[in-house]
């Protein structure tokens, strides 16, 4: 099966085979040897990869791997081979988040919304405050745009993953 | 004097990690529990940890952790006659040690009027200034609706200026304002958070000292009159005046500087009559000055590394305090050894603005083995809510020096699994690498300027660990075969396998 | 003579709690790691631990752990440049080091001739015999199948003695003897025993010293003529001749006793040019007379108590001592503090005449918080099996004096979870509230006498926990409710269950 | 539901309702409120009775709970009302294992036989010594009685649980 991988700024394509003695991989034309393992029967994996023993946990969100290592998390876009077709053969436009849609990375309560739709706003600018953990939050713009939508008000609870504000890019307005 | 009043039953008025630390401290003295709980905390450690629990309320720490008047009736209902308050909650409030006294129930902590006199940082500066201890020019605001009179008193006190709970602690309702500009809007949001979390909206401006170090010193007094300084707590890397790694000694602290901060502190804690464990918190200037800021009249979150290198336990020493036990260290101070650090491991994203992480933990593991101490309420498949603090886990490291006790943090650090929940491990991991830390030449704006985290395009581990994930994936819910020939319907199959999960 | 060697990758070849304690050692030490695993161990905590691993095989010990060529394939193949051995396995193997010096590869741990003269028991009775320190009678056996030659020899040690396996350790390999007519069976089954353990057959004889103490000594020795003692351990709570708790210092032992003891085990050390960490074992009888047993030329299971009392790292310094450092505790010792207890908690159901517990950990909870160290293999879903020792964990605790100490393992003992397995945490604390442990006054017979658990039928809490599990088993097997005038089929519900597990 | 609950030598009937708030046990007539909540979803539980709090992990092996307090381990037979009646009703023998079954309460290797079918044994006598982990174990007589059949043969391997010896009482013999 082949995987296409999306990571530090560059798409890759990864194969895995099976070979005489576990899985190989293979990434660039180089084939790593790889023997897989499930720690405790839960997603929490072990890899002997060229020799090298690492471990980490792994979740799926949003069809991205996110990857809980010793040392660091990194969240990784991965297609595999079959989806990817069908996502091209339907027409499908490119895979990854639309950049301007600011969802809700907890829960919490909306304190203060700081922008009114059709306002244009600059990279970092507060766009509302956020109480959550007995701190307040500040949620900034991502990137320059223009608010087409607001979706909270002052007093709402939200989950995580709700919609709180919608950017058109800023040559839309 | 030196009469023995024994405890015998203790209700704990807290939770999460400094509840599960009193309540081993307590049994380890002989010593029965009773842990109380909200709704919210029904299968938390604390509670299973102790002889007893009591439910007293909803989830918000205004409908159970700060009622008085419940935690109060279930110390009585259940014959308690000693309250430990850890630290945050009803830790610092007078009016709750005055109504346990009331019915004769001992608050394991200094007197109200110790607690009135340095609660509140403002009566705290008074006091302090006028025993000879430098303190950082600040202002009081009588009234944070007279825009005039604050802008004044800003003027007063010099920019750049931090406004400040009264009540507070923890960077709670804490501002940092440069331009005069954003004042006024600073005092609001300050106060509001105050009141928020404190249950009061007092504020105050504080001179903001730039590159300071934060430096503390714990002290020790018993009711005959004895009081001891145990050394200094370096607690510079703080990120939004929270803390996050605390060791000691301190890099920047001299044996010479440290006997002087030791007897400012004992001369602080003596001016306001004070028994019980309790902390002086300076600020250490770049140019060698120190400063009173406040003093915390309770336990603190980062006792441990001083327990670990003064070998004395301070929760149990507490509790002695409060039977009347005299401290034997005044004339025999104990002897310092080796390095101590802790790291503050917490459910955050430290990449997205140190947004609060929630979610379940899966099977989680903690470190072991030579040198570690792990203070912590977190257990396999806890719920992570945002009700309250989002401290996990208190990893305490101690060796020989500073470099190896760096080492083991390190290695500690790597055995760390809360699968589930994101942490600020990797921020804490960068810290331990920052050539500021490791030099030991750092101040309170170190996380302020630490490189973030960077993704290597030569790396093919995250590559290869996300193909192998998502392939395991795919296998898994390929549907199982069926054997050759069988008759059992797929309605039969799911029947069983639903059987066998019960 | 002082230039140090540095190591800078380590094979670890070992298993379990030894070789994560290794690992941990390894890298805070900045060194690179390689740890070893057999088929049955592929998702072992110190496979997870190193750096690199490589399966050596099956895994019967003697198909993997034991394997000396494809250990010694696995050092050359990964580039390692030293091999820690632990204990058991090829700890106290000659050959083995010999093998890896021929490749220019570190043994860590003494040299070749000093395991061959303590390795085997009776060269070592001979060798200290020779240097002055008392031994137990004992006759060693050319000849087990010669039964006259066999009786002879037992009557010449004198009645009751011990079958011991000459290449042995832990218990493995020995038998009492009090009858004459037991004698040859024992003598067949121990060498039976030993054979399986330890790949050699040889065993010999000794006298069994009435209601003694099992008191060992701490060694440490350099390259370069220093050897140094670190107190006793206390070991004399033991089942079937294996160890179960440990204390330093002893109650038995006075200061005078000690200094006596320590020497004896210096010259010990000496007699056979030893180098590293080693341990003299005696026995101390109720006469305050004591005698050599054996040296163990290894790290030992208990280490970490005398760790704890010293501030010493002793496995550190085995790496240390390797790399040619001098240890420097020689003119400046260091000051032992407070009490130490080891408590080993195994798979095994005390009940039942100490049968091996198998099966798979749920989720599992380990102790914390002041004095606590947890040096263990153990995690949540591992599967417990019985190629191997059933040691899950050490719960080493450290206090200020030995009162506490027990009070402090008792609290960390019910903070234990590990469910799935029975464990011998019970026996262990039914022998913390045993009166002649209380006392200190206690031999290795303590186990044998200790009252056996007793169920108190005006105790309701079993009853209730039943009956609620029940219930609660009862309540989560009833079929879902499904939703009225639902129109989706048992099969598509199902269905649907099976699309999310994946 | 009602429960009958076999511990300590003694039969108690249990009887679990619900209450206003939470559980109510009812044992010997006294009621226990009861608070009960699992720990980490699976089968640790925790009960707050009579504001006392207790830990356990509870599993159930032939019909029986072994149950894991922090300090002990503790099998208490137990039926509910309706199994107990159906029990009882189809003529069903008394509940409880049979005392002079053997079985093996390990996996293991079978070393040495020690006794024949026909022989008869004394409480404590060694039945056969079985091999795991790395140790001889002697699994002994349970009680006196005659040995009607032995199950294994040296050499062997055996599963837990796996039948090694009957006895028969001694006056069958």
């Amino acid at each position: 099966m082949k995987y296409y991988v999306e990571w530090a700024g560059a798409t890759r394509v990864v194969e895995i085979r099976s070979g005489a003695d576990g899985l190989v991989v293979v990434v660039d034309d180089v084939e790593h040897p790889v023997d897989v393992a499930t720690v405790d029967g839960g997603e929490l994996l072990n890899l002997i990869v060229d020799g090298e023993s690492v471990t980490y946990a792994a979740r799926f969100e949003n069809g991205d791997a996110v990857l809980s290592f010793h040392d660091r998390e990194v969240r990784v876009g991965i297609e595999d081979e079959r989806t990817r077709m069908a996502r091209l053969a339907t027409g499908g436009g490119p895979k990854g988040k639309a950049k301007t849609d600011v969802k809700s990375v907890m829960p919490g309560v909306v304190k203060e919304v700081r922008v009114a739709e059709g306002e244009s706003v600059s990279n970092g600018q507060p766009l509302l405050i956020l109480e959550a953990m007995k701190m307040e939050n500040e949620i900034r713009a991502p990137a320059d745009g223009l608010v087409e939508k607001v979706h909270v008000a002052p007093g709402q609870a939200v989950d995580k993953g709700a919609p709180l504000v919608n950017l058109k890019p800023p040559e839309a307005g | 004097m030196t009469e023995r009043r024994p405890i015998k039953k203790l209700l704990v008025a807290n939770r999460g990690e400094i509840a599960v630390r009193i309540i081993r401290a307590a049994h380890e003295a002989g010593i029965r529990t009773v842990a109380i709980y909200s709704e919210a905390d029904r299968t938390s450690m604390h509670v299973r940890g102790a002889y007893e629990a009591v439910c007293v309320g909803g989830p918000a720490p205004g409908d159970s952790y700060l009622r008085v008047d419940r935690i109060l009736e279930a110390a009585k209902a259940t014959g308690c006659d000693a309250v430990h308050p850890g630290y945050g909650f009803l830790a610092e409030n007078a009016e709750f040690v005055e109504a346990l006294e009331a019915e004769g129930i001992r608050f394991i902590g200094p007197p109200a009027d110790a607690i009135r006199a340095m609660g509140d940082k403002v009566t705290a500066r008074r006091t302090v200034d006028a025993s000879g201890v430098p303190v950082v020019p600040g202002a009081e605001l009588a009234d944070p609706e007279n825009e005039t009179a604050v802008k004044a008193a800003a003027v007063g006190v010099g920019y750049p200026l931090l406004v400040k709970a009264s009540a507070g602690g923890g960077g709670k309702g804490m501002r940092l304002v440069r331009d005069p500009a954003d004042l006024l809007e600073a005092v609001q949001r300050a106060g509001s958070e105050a009141l928020t979390a404190f249950g009061d909206a007092t504020v105050y401006l504080e001179r903001f000292v730039e590159e300071p170090r934060h430096i503390e010193i714990q002290v020790l007094a018993d009711e005959h009159g004895n009081t001891v300084a145990f050394g200094e707590r370096e607690c510079s890397v703080q990120r939004r005046h929270q803390k996050v790694i605390e060791e000691t000694p301190s890099p920047a602290v001299t044996p010479e500087l440290r006997a002087e901060m030791e007897q400012a502190a004992v001369s602080a804690a003596k001016s306001c009559g004070y028994v019980g464990a309790g902390t002086v918190e300076f600020l250490l200037g770049a140019d060698g000055g120190f400063y009173f800021l406040e003093m915390n009249t309770r336990i603190q979150v980062e006792h441990p590394i001083t327990e670990l290198r003064y070998g004395v336990d301070l929760v149990a020493w507490q509790i002695k305090v409060a039977e009347g036990i005299p401290i034997p260290f005044v004339d025999a101070p104990t002897v310092p050894e080796g390095h101590a650090i802790e790291a503050r491991i917490c459910a955050e994203d430290a990449d997205q603005g140190f947004l609060p992480s929630t979610g379940t933990l899966g099977a989680i593991q903690l470190p072991g083995g030579p040198g570690i101490r792990c203070d912590g309420h977190v257990f396999s498949g806890q719920e992570i809510t945002l009700y309250y603090d989002n401290l996990l886990l208190k990893l305490i490291v101690h060796a020989e020096d500073r470099p190896r006790a760096i080492a083991r943090l390190r290695r500690a650090l790597f055995e760390v699994r809360l699968p589930g929940i994101t942490t600020n491990i990797p921020l804490i991991l960068r810290t331990l690498d920052d050539p500021r830390f490791v030099s030991g030449n750092y101040d309170t704006s170190i996380l302020d300027d630490l490189p973030g985290a960077k993704d290597d395009p030569e790396d093919l581990v995250p590559v290869i660990a996300a193909a192998l994930a998502k392939h395991r994936r795919v296998r898994k819910t390929a549907p199982p075969p069926t054997p050759a020939g069988s008759q059992v319907s797929a309605w039969v199959r799911a029947g069983r396998d639903w059987w066998r999960r019960g």
